[in-house]
C-alpha cells in the first residue's frame, strides 16, 4: 500500500541537484581518499621514505611481498571493521583463524588429499563458531569484549585439542593449495586477489545496500536501531558468522602458505593487529563509524612499515618503538586535520 | 518555605520570597540585590554591583560553511527574564553555548559585568556565575539523582571526603524547595530517568552553587503543566534575587507567562528586542518567521467507524490495565503528568516493553509481541520520545537518518536507490522545514528542533497503518508545528490511527478528537472533543494527587 | 608464619631425602604449545606411566612470573621434584631457591640454570643446576658445521652467498643456538656476510620478514638459511621459493625436523637441505628417569646428561624416527 | 564556597533518613558482597570443586601460592578498573611493567646495588610513561584504545631496547628485593600486603571521595562532566600517571619476585587479563560504571581456577578451553542474576 512515497511532482526537480558524491562502487575510490587523507598522506611517506633508502622497497616484488604479507590481517582487519561499525568487537578472530587452519589441513588429509573436503571443513567450523560467538553474545547477554575474550582462549585450546599441539597435514603435494599460497592471476598473488574480493564485497554490503545501512544504525544507536525495526538480534549473529568464515578463510590461506596447519603459531596476536588496523583506518570503537576503505590503508600502511624496517636491516626491538610512535604520529595527524574541537574524550 | 531561612544560602541562588517581585517595573535592580553580602564576593566576576551589562557584543559564529550567527548584541539585565525567540535553527542554542563557553565565538566576544572575557571553558564560565540548562539534557547514567545534580560540585568533608549525607540532605532539601520533590527520587539511577526527570535533574544542576546568570534553553519541553508552573515560581524567585535569567521556548504561552523583555533571532542575527508587555503573539510571529502564520489550528473530524488498534486490559511493568480503541482516520490524545505512564505504554504498544497480561490487536489480527520489527511490519509505527536516545544515529546524514525505516521500499536487490531515498528526505525536509544546506549534513550538527522534525520525518515518510507519536513537537517552532499538525490531519484523512502523547495540552486540545488521560500507570478517563478542556484534563491527570501531597513549588 | 625477611633461607646443596611410596613429579616447560616441547612432554608422560610416577606437566609460556608461582604451587601440592625448563636462565635463582627451601629435587631441561646468578655462561661449575637436554651451543654449532658442508658441496663463493640468522631476538637462547652456528659455519667456511632477520619464531612472521629480506638484497644469488627452530627455517626457505629463488641455490638446515620433514615428505624440490633432529621425547623420558633415580634411590643426578641429536636430511629422516603429522 | 549550605533546621531530619548504605571503608565489604554475588558463587564453586578433587588445594599454603600468583595481575586490573571507569582503557600496561622492571634491576646494579634507588627510578619512569600516555590521548585527541595500543608496542621496544633484550641485573642478593619478593609480614606475604594497600587505597578513592565520583561522571557522560565544569584533561592525565605508577610497583615485585628486570617476559599479556578481570567484575566498557570489589573478586576467580586446573593436572589445551567456557558461564549467569531486559547491545 504504501510503495511509493515519493510524490513525482518532486522527482524532476531532485535530479538536478542530487549529486553530491560520485555514486556507484566507482565512487568508493574518491570517497576514500578524501576520508583518510593523512592515512595516503602517512602511506606515501613511509613508502618514500623508505623508497629512498633502500632501491628495492618500491620493486614490483617488493611490493606484492607486501601485500602477501599483510593479506591475512587485512582479512580479518575487514570483518573486524564490520564487527566494529555494528558496536562489536571480536578478540576471537587469530584463534579461530588457527582453528580453520588445522581444521583444514586434518580434513585434507584425512579426505585422502582433496583439497576442496578440507576447505569446506573448514569453512563450516569457522560459520559454527562464528554463530557460536554471536549466539553467546546476544542471547547470553555477554559483552562481545568478554565473549570473544573467552572465546580467544577457548578456540585457540580447541585447535590445540585438535591437533595435539602440532602443526598437522602437509597440503603443499596438492595443487589447489600451492594455487592458494603461490599462484598468481594477472601478475598479482592469489592470497592479494582473495583480499581484494572480500574487501570490495564488503565495503559494497556496508554502503550501498540496507543491510550495510542497518549495520551502521546498530552501530551508531541500538536503542534507535531497535525502535526503527531492525532485528539487532540477527544481525549480530551474522556478523559474527561472516567473522567466522572469513576468518576461516584466513586459517585456509595460513595453511597453504606455510604447507601445513598450525593450529598457534601464525595466528596468535592477529586480534590486536586487525583491532589496530581497523581503529587507525577511522572506526570509532563505540561503534556506528568507519569504512573498508581506511581499514585497508591501514593495513596498507602497517604492511609497508613493517616490511620497510626490514628491509632495512632494523632491530626488532627498534622496530616495535617505531610502530608505536608512528601509529601515534597518524592518529595525531589526522585528528589535528579533522579539526574536531577538543572537548570530552576523544572517540 | 525553608530556603528562607538559610543564613549564608550561598549554595543555592534561590532564597527571600518577595511576596510581589513578578516583573518589576524598574530597570538595572542590581543595586538591591539580596545578595551583595555573600562571601565568594571576591571572586572576579563577581562584584556587585555589576559595572556594566552581562551578553553579547557583535557575536558571530560559523561551522565550517554554516554562519550560525551574526554580530548579535545583547545584554541579560539582572533581575530579569529575557526570553529569546525564533525559529528552529535560528541561532538560539548557539548563543547560549557561546556565554557557557562551551563553543567560541567567531567574531566578538562576551560580555560579564561590562568586563570583555574570553570565555575557555564550562569551568570558566561556571566560575563566573553563568549556567545553563541545556536543551539536551546530559545525564551521568550509572550514579543516583543526587550526584547527578551536584556532579562537578560534590559536597566534601575533611579533606575530599565525600559526604554523602550532606548530599543527599541537600538534594532532598531542594526538591522539595523547587516543587519536584513526588517527581524524583535522590537515590534513582541517572540511567533509569524518563525524559522529564531527566529535564528536572538538568534544571537543578543549574540552581547549584552561585549564579548570576541561569540561562533555561527550552527546559519545559518535555515537561507538562504541572512541572511547568513549579518552574515558573522558581524563575519568580530567581529574578527577585537579582538574577539575569534567559529563557529560550516556542511555547508562546510560556513565553507571555514569564518573560519581561523578548529577543527575537531570525536566521543568526537579532530582529529585535521589547519589552513582553508591549508585544502580541502575531507582533513575535511575524519577527520569527518574516511572514504571518495563522497559528490557529482546526482539524475536521474524519474518523470512521473501523477500528485499527484494539488494546485490552494492557499491564506492563507500571502500567496496568489499559484499554484503549483507535479508529481509522481518529486522532487520539494521550495526556497526563511526568511519570503517567504514557510513554511507557507506547513503548509496550510497539513491542519495546513486555506486554504482561492483556491484548493488542491492530486490524483485527494480534499484535506480535517482543520486537518492535514485528510491530512495525505490522503496520505500527512509533515515534519516540527521547530524540537522542531512542530515534537518531546522530552521525549520519538527515538522509539516511529519515530512510532508516522505509529502506525496505526504496531497495532494488537489496541495493538502496540513492536518489529515490534523496528525494524521499528532500521531501520531507521541504515541507517539515529542516534548516540545513543539504540532507546529507550530519544530524548531530542540527539545532534541536530541526532534529526533532527528522525523527518525525522518519515515521512520517514510512506512513503506518497505527502511528503513536510520543512528544511529537517537543522543541518545535511555531511555523513547523503548523505544517506537523497539518500532516497529521493529512494522515487521518489518509485512514491512517495516530495517537498523539503530549505534555502541552493546547495541542492535544486542538488535535485530538479524543482525549485518553493517564495518570500513575492507569487511565484515569476519556474525554471527547467537546468534553475536553484544559481544567477538566488536568482533574483527571492529577486525580489521585488532589487527595497525596501536592508539590508546594506548583502552589505559586 | 608470622613475619620473615625472606632470607631465612636454605643454602648449600640441597639434601632431599629419598621418598617413600609413590612419587610425584612436577614437569615445568617453557612454550608447552609448541611441537617440541609437546613432544618432550609426550616422553616425560609415557616415561612417568612405566616408572609409576605421579606426573603433572605445566605450561609457562614465556612467563619468568610464572615460573615462580607454579613452582610454589607445586610446592603447596607436596611435590617431590621440580623439572623444569625456564623461559628465562635469570629467575633461575629464583627457583633454585624455593626448591631448596622446600627440601625438593631440582632438575633443569634443555636450558641451563644457575643457582647464584641470571646468566649460566659466568656461573661457577659447582653452582649450575643438574641439566638434561640438549647444549644449545652443541646444536648451533652442528647446524653451522652442515651448512659449510652443504656449502662447499655446492662450490658457491661467498661473494654471491648470505646468511639468514632468523630468530626472536628477545629469546637468549636463540641467540646462542645462530651465534654457535655462524662459529662454526665461518671455521669450516669462512667470509659468507650474515644477515640477521628479527621474527617471531613462527613460519608466517619468518617468511614474511625474510621476503623483505631478500628483497633488499637482490644481487645474492645463494642463500644459506638458519635459525632458532624449524619454523624460521622452513619459513625462510618458503620466502625464498616464492621469490623465485631455485632449490638448488638454497641451502636450509632446520632445528628439530619436524617441518622440514614435512617437505620431504612431498614431491617437490626443496631449499630444506637438512635439520638437526632433536627428539623432545628423549629429553622428557630421560629427565623423569633422571628425577625417579635420585627420589626413589637417593641417586646422584649428573652434571649434565645430553640427549641424542641427530643430523638428518631427505634421505635419512625415517629411518632415523623422526615422525611426521 | 559550597562548605556551609546546609540550613540547620534540615540537619536532624536528613541524619535519620540518609543511611541507604553503609558509608566508610568497612561498608566496602557488604556492598561488595550484594553487587557481586554471581561471582562469588562462582569463585566458591570453583573452591569447593578443586577443593573436593584434591587435598592441598584449600590449605593455606595454597592459598597463598594463588594470592602471590595474582598480585601482579591484580594490582594491574585495579588500575585498569579506573581507567575503564573513566571511559579510557589501557593495553599497555604490560609493556609498562617490564619497562619499569627492566629499569628498577638495570638502577639498582648502577646505584651500586641501592633498592631504593631502583626503586625509585622505576616508580619515576612509570609515572613518566603514564602521564606520556595520558598527554596523547588527551591533547593528541588519540582514541585510549589506539594511543595505548601503540605504547604497548612502544613500551616493549623501550624495554628491549635498555636492556638488549634480555634479563637484566641480579637483585635477589638485597635485602629490600628479597623481602619485597619472598618476606611475610603477619603470615601473608608482602606482595599480597601491597596489593591489599593498592586496592584499599583505590577503592575509597573511587567510592568515598568526590575525586572517585568525578571519574564516574567523566566516564557516565563526559558532555555532563565536562558543562559541571570537571576538568576533564586533568583527571584523565592524572588517572594515566597513576596507572604508570602503578605499573611500576608491579613491575618492581616482577624484578623482586623473578630476581632481575625482565623486558618482556612475565609481563606480556597482562594487559589482557586484567582487562579480563576488569569487564568479569562488572566494569561496562563504555566507562561510568565497575567497582574495585568486583575486580578483585574477579582476579581471585582467574587465579583459583588457573591453579585449580594446574593443580589437577589437566593440559594446558583443556585450561583454555576450560577458562574461555568458565569465562563465558560466569558472565552470563551474572547477566541472569541481574535480570535486564534484552535490549539493545550487551553493555
Ligand atoms: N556543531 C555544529 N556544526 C554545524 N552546524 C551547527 C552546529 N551546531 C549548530 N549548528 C547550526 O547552527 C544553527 C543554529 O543552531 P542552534 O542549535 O543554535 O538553533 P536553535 O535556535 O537553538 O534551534 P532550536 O529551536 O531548534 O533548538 C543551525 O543551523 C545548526 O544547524
Ligand atoms: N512505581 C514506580 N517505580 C519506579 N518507577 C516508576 C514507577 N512508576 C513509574 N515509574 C517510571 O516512570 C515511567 C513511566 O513514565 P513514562 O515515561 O511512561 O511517563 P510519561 O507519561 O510519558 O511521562 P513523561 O515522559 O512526561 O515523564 C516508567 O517507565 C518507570 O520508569
Ligand atoms: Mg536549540
Ligand atoms: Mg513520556
Amino acid at each position: 500500500m504504501t510503495s511509493a512515497a515519493t510524490p513525482p511532482a518532486l522527482e524532476n526537480t531532485s535530479k538536478s541537484t542530487a549529486r553530491t558524491r560520485p555514486a556507484g562502487p566507482l565512487g568508493a575510490i574518491a570517497g576514500l581518499g578524501g576520508q583518510n587523507l593523512s592515512l595516503v598522506g602517512a602511506l606515501v611517506a613511509v613508502l618514500a621514505v623508505f623508497g629512498i633508502l633502500n632501491d628495492n622497497y618500491l620493486s614490483w616484488n617488493n611490493i606484492q611481498v607486501i601485500a602477501e604479507a599483510a593479506t591475512i590481517t587485512g582479512l580479518l582487519a575487514v570483518v573486524q571493521t564490520v564487527v566494529i561499525i555494528c558496536g562489536g568487537l571480536d578478540i576471537s578472530v587469530g584463534s579461530q583463524a588457527g582453528l580453520a587452519s588445522v581444521v583444514s589441513a586434518m580434513a585434507f588429509t584425512s579426505a585422502g588429499s582433496n583439497a576442496f573436503t578440507g576447505m569446506a571443513a573448514a569453512l563450516a567450523v569457522g560459520a559454527l563458531v562464528g554463530v557460536l560467538n554471536g549466539a553467546v553474545i546476544v542471547y547470553g547477554r555477554v559483552n562481545a569484549t568478554i565473549a570473544t575474550l573467552a572465546g580467544l582462549a577457548a578456540y585457540k585450546g580447541v585447535a590445540q585439542l585438535v591437533s595435539d599441539g602440532r602443526a598437522q597435514g602437509y597440503v603443499l603435494n596438492d595443487a589447489v593449495f600451492v594455487f592458494l599460497g603461490r599462484g598468481r592471476i594477472a601478475g598479482l598473488p592469489v592470497m592479494v586477489w582473495i583480499l581484494i574480493l572480500v574487501a570490495v564485497a564488503v565495503h559494497v554490503l556496508l554502503k550501498y545496500t540496507d543491510i550495510g545501512r542497518n549495520l551502521y544504525a546498530i552501530g551508531g544507536n541500538d536503542t534507535a536501531a531497535r525502535l526503527a525495526g531492525i532485528a539487532i538480534n540477527k544481525y549480530l549473529v551474522a556478523v559474527y558468522a561472516l567473522i567466522g568464515v572469513v576468518a576461516a578463510v584466513a586459517g585456509i590461506l595460513l595453511t597453504a602458505r606455510t604447507g601445513s596447519g598450525q593450529p598457534v603459531s601464525g595466528s596468535e596476536g592477529l586480534e590486536l593487529k586487525a583491532i589496530t588496523a581497523a581503529a587507525l583506518g577511522g572506526c570509532a570503537l563505540k561503534g556506528g563509524k568507519g569504512g573498508i576503505g581506511g581499514t585497508l590503508l591501514a593495513v596498507a600502511l602497517l604492511g609497508a612499515l613493517d616490511n620497510g624496517l626490514t628491509v632495512q636491516g632494523i632491530n626488532s626491538f627498534w622496530q616495535n618503538v617505531a610502530q608505536g610512535a608512528l601509529l601515534v604520529v597518524a592518529v595525531v595527524v589526522q585528528q589535528r586535520r579533522s579539526g574536531d574541537r577538543a572537548v570530552g574524550l576523544p572517540g | 518555605m525553608t530556603s528562607a531561612s538559610r543564613p549564608t544560602g550561598d549554595h543555592h541562588p534561590t532564597g527571600a520570597p518577595h511576596p510581589a517581585e513578578a516583573r518589576p517595573a524598574g530597570d538595572r535592580p542590581g543595586a538591591d540585590r539580596p545578595r551583595s553580602d555573600r562571601p565568594g564576593a571576591d571572586r572576579p566576576g563577581t562584584r556587585r554591583p555589576p559595572a556594566g551589562p552581562t551578553g553579547f557584543a557583535d557575536v558571530g559564529k560559523h561551522f565550517g560553511t554554516v554562519q550560525a550567527l551574526t554580530g548579535v548584541t545583547l545584554d541579560f539585565p539582572p533581575g530579569r527574564v529575557t526570553a529569546l525567540m525564533g525559529e528552529n535553527g535560528a541561532g538560539k542554542s548557539t548563543l547560549l553555548k557561546i556565554l557557557t563557553g562551551d563553543h567560541r565565538p567567531s567574531t566578538g566576544h562576551v560580555l560579564v559585568d561590562g568586563e570583555r572575557v574570553e570565555l575557555r571553558s564550562p569551568t570558566q564560565a561556571r566560575a563566573l556565575g553563568i549556567r545553563i540548562v541545556p536543551q539536551e539534557p546530559e545525564i551521568v547514567p550509572h550514579v543516583s539523582v543526587a550526584e547527578n545534580v551536584h556532579v562537578g560540585a560534590l559536597p566534601t568533608a575533611a579533606g575530599r571526603r565525600l559526604d554523602r549525607a550532606e548530599l543527599r540532605r541537600r538534594t532532598t532539601a531542594d526538591l522539595e524547595r523547587f516543587g519536584f520533590s513526588g517527581l524524583l527520587d535522590p537515590e534513582l539511577l541517572g540511567s533509569d530517568l524518563t525524559a522529564a526527570q531527566r529535564q528536572l535533574v538538568e534544571i537543578m544542576r543549574a540552581l547549584t552553587g552561585e549564579a548570576k546568570l541561569i540561562a533555561f534553553d527550552e527546559p519545559t519541553s518535555s515537561l507538562s503543566e504541572h512541572e511547568t508552573e513549579a518552574l515558573f515560581a522558581l524563575i519568580d524567585r530567581l529574578r527577585a534575587q537579582g538574577i539575569a535569567v534567559v529563557y529560550v521556548s516556542h511555547r508562546m504561552r510560556e513565553i507571555f507567562r514569564i518573560a519581561d523583555r523578548i529577543a527575537v533571532l531570525r536566521d543568526g542575527a537579532l530582529v529585535g528586542v521589547q519589552d513582553a508587555s508591549r508585544t502580541t503573539e502575531g507582533d513575535l510571529v511575524r519577527q520569527m518567521v518574516g511572514r504571518d502564520l495563522s497559528t490557529l489550528f482546526e482539524r475536521r473530524a474524519v474518523a470512521t467507524d473501523r477500528v485499527v488498534l484494539d488494546v485490552r486490559d494492557v499491564t506492563t511493568d507500571h502500567v496496568r490495565g489499559v484499554n484503549l480503541t483507535v479508529r481509522a482516520g481518529e486522532v487520539v490524545g494521550l495526556a497526563g503528568l511526568v511519570g503517567a505512564g504514557r510513554s511507557e505504554l507506547a513503548l509496550a504498544l510497539a513491542g519495546d516493553l513486555p506486554v504482561h497480561s492483556g491484548s493488542i490487536t491492530l486490524d483485527g489480527r494480534p499484535l506480535p509481541p517482543g520486537s518492535p520489527g514485528r510491530a512495525i511490519r505490522a503496520g505500527l509505527g512509533l515515534a519516540p520520545e527521547e530524540r537522542k536516545d531512542q530515534a537518531l544515529f546522530l552521525h549520519r546524514s538527515i538522509r539516511e537518518n529519515t530512510s532508516i525505516a522505509v529502506l525496505e521500499r526504496l531497495r532494488r536487490l537489496r541495493f538502496v536507490r540513492r536518489s529515490a531515498e534523496r528525494d524521499l528526505a528532500r521531501q520531507y525536509a521541504d515541507r517539515l522545514r529542516v534548516r540545513t544546506p543539504s540532507v546529507e549534513q550530519e544530524v548531530r550538527t542540527l539545532s534541536g528542533g530541526n532534529q526533532q522534525k527528522v525523527v518525525l520525518a522518519r515515521w512520517l515518510a514510512r506512513r503506518p497503518k497505527v502511528l503513536i507519536l510520543d512528544e511529537p513537537t517537543r522543541g518545535i517552532d511555531v511555523g513547523a508545528k503548523a505544517e506537523i499538525y497539518r500532516i497529521i490531519a493529512d494522515l487521518a484523512e489518509q485512514g491512517v490511527a495516530l495517537v498523539v502523547v503530549s505534555s502541552e495540552l493546547p495541542e492535544l486540545l486542538g488535535l485530538a478528537d479524543r482525549i485518553v488521560v493517564m495518570q500513575g500507570g492507569r487511565v484515569t478517563g476519556e474525554l471527547s472533543r467537546a468534553e475536553a478542556t484544559e481544567t477538566a484534563v488536568l482533574r483527571l491527570a492529577m486525580a489521585d494527587d488532589i487527595t497525596t501531597t501536592t508539590a508546594p513549588g506548583a502552589a505559586s | 608464619a608470622g613475619c620473615s625477611t625472606g632470607q631465612e633461607t636454605t643454602s648449600g646443596s640441597p639434601s632431599v631425602a629419598p621418598v617413600e611410596g609413590k612419587i610425584s613429579i612436577t614437569y615445568l616447560q617453557k612454550q608447552g604449545d609448541q611441537e617440541y616441547f609437546v613432544g618432550e612432554a609426550a616422553g616425560a608422560k609415557a616415561k612417568a606411566a612405566e616408572l609409576g610416577v605421579d606426573l603433572k606437566v605445566v605450561n609457562l609460556g614465556n612467563d619468568a612470573n610464572k615460573t615462580v608461582s607454579e613452582v610454589q604451587a607445586a610446592i603447596a601440592q607436596k611435590t617431590n621434584g621440580v623439572i623444569v625448563v625456564v623461559p628465562d636462565p635469570a629467575v633461575g635463582p629464583q627457583v633454585v631457591q624455593t626448591a631448596r627451601d622446600a627440601k625438593i629435587g631440582l632438575l633443569t631441561s634443555d636450558d641451563q640454570v644457575c643457582a647464584t646468578g641470571p646468566d649460566p655462561a659466568s656461573c661457577a661449575k659447582t653452582d649450575l643446576v643438574p641439566r638434561v637436554g640438549f647444549s644449545g651451543a652443541q646444536m648451533g654449532g652442528e647446524v653451522g658445521k652442515r651448512a659449510a658442508q652443504e656449502y662447499t658441496k655446492a662450490g658457491w663463493t661467498a661473494a654471491d652467498t648470505r646468511i639468514i640468522a632468523a630468530w626472536k631476538q628477545d629469546v637468549t637462547v636463540c641467540g646462542d643456538r645462530v651465534k654457535a652456528a655462524k662459529e662454526a659455519f665461518d671455521a669450516a667456511a669462512p667470509g659468507v656476510r650474515t644477515l640477521e632477520v628479527a621474527t617471531d619464531n613462527t613460519p608466517t612472521g619468518a617468511q614474511d620478514k625474510v621476503a623483505a629480506t631478500v628483497t633488499a638484497n637482490p644481487g645474492v644469488k645463494h642463500w644459506v638459511v638458519w635459525g632458532c627452530n624449524d619454523e624460521n627455517v622452513h619459513g625462510g626457505v618458503t620466502a625464498l621459493r616464492n621469490a623465485g629463488v631455485g632449490a638448488d641455490d638454497v641451502i636450509g638446515v632446520g632445528l628439530g625436523a619436524y617441518l622440514a620433514c614435512k617437505d620431504w615428505g612431498g614431491t617437490q624440490p626443496t631449499g630444506m637441505k637438512a635439520a638437526l633432529y632433536i627428539n623432545g621425547r628423549d629429553v622428557g623420558a630421560l629427565a623423569v628417569q633422571t628425577m625417579y633415580d635420585k627420589l626413589k634411590n637417593g641417586k646422584e643426578m649428573p652434571a649434565e646428561a645430553f640427549a641424542r641429536t641427530t643430523m638428518v636430511d631427505a634421505a635419512t629422516w625415517k629411518s632415523a624416527g623422526v615422525t611426521c603429522n
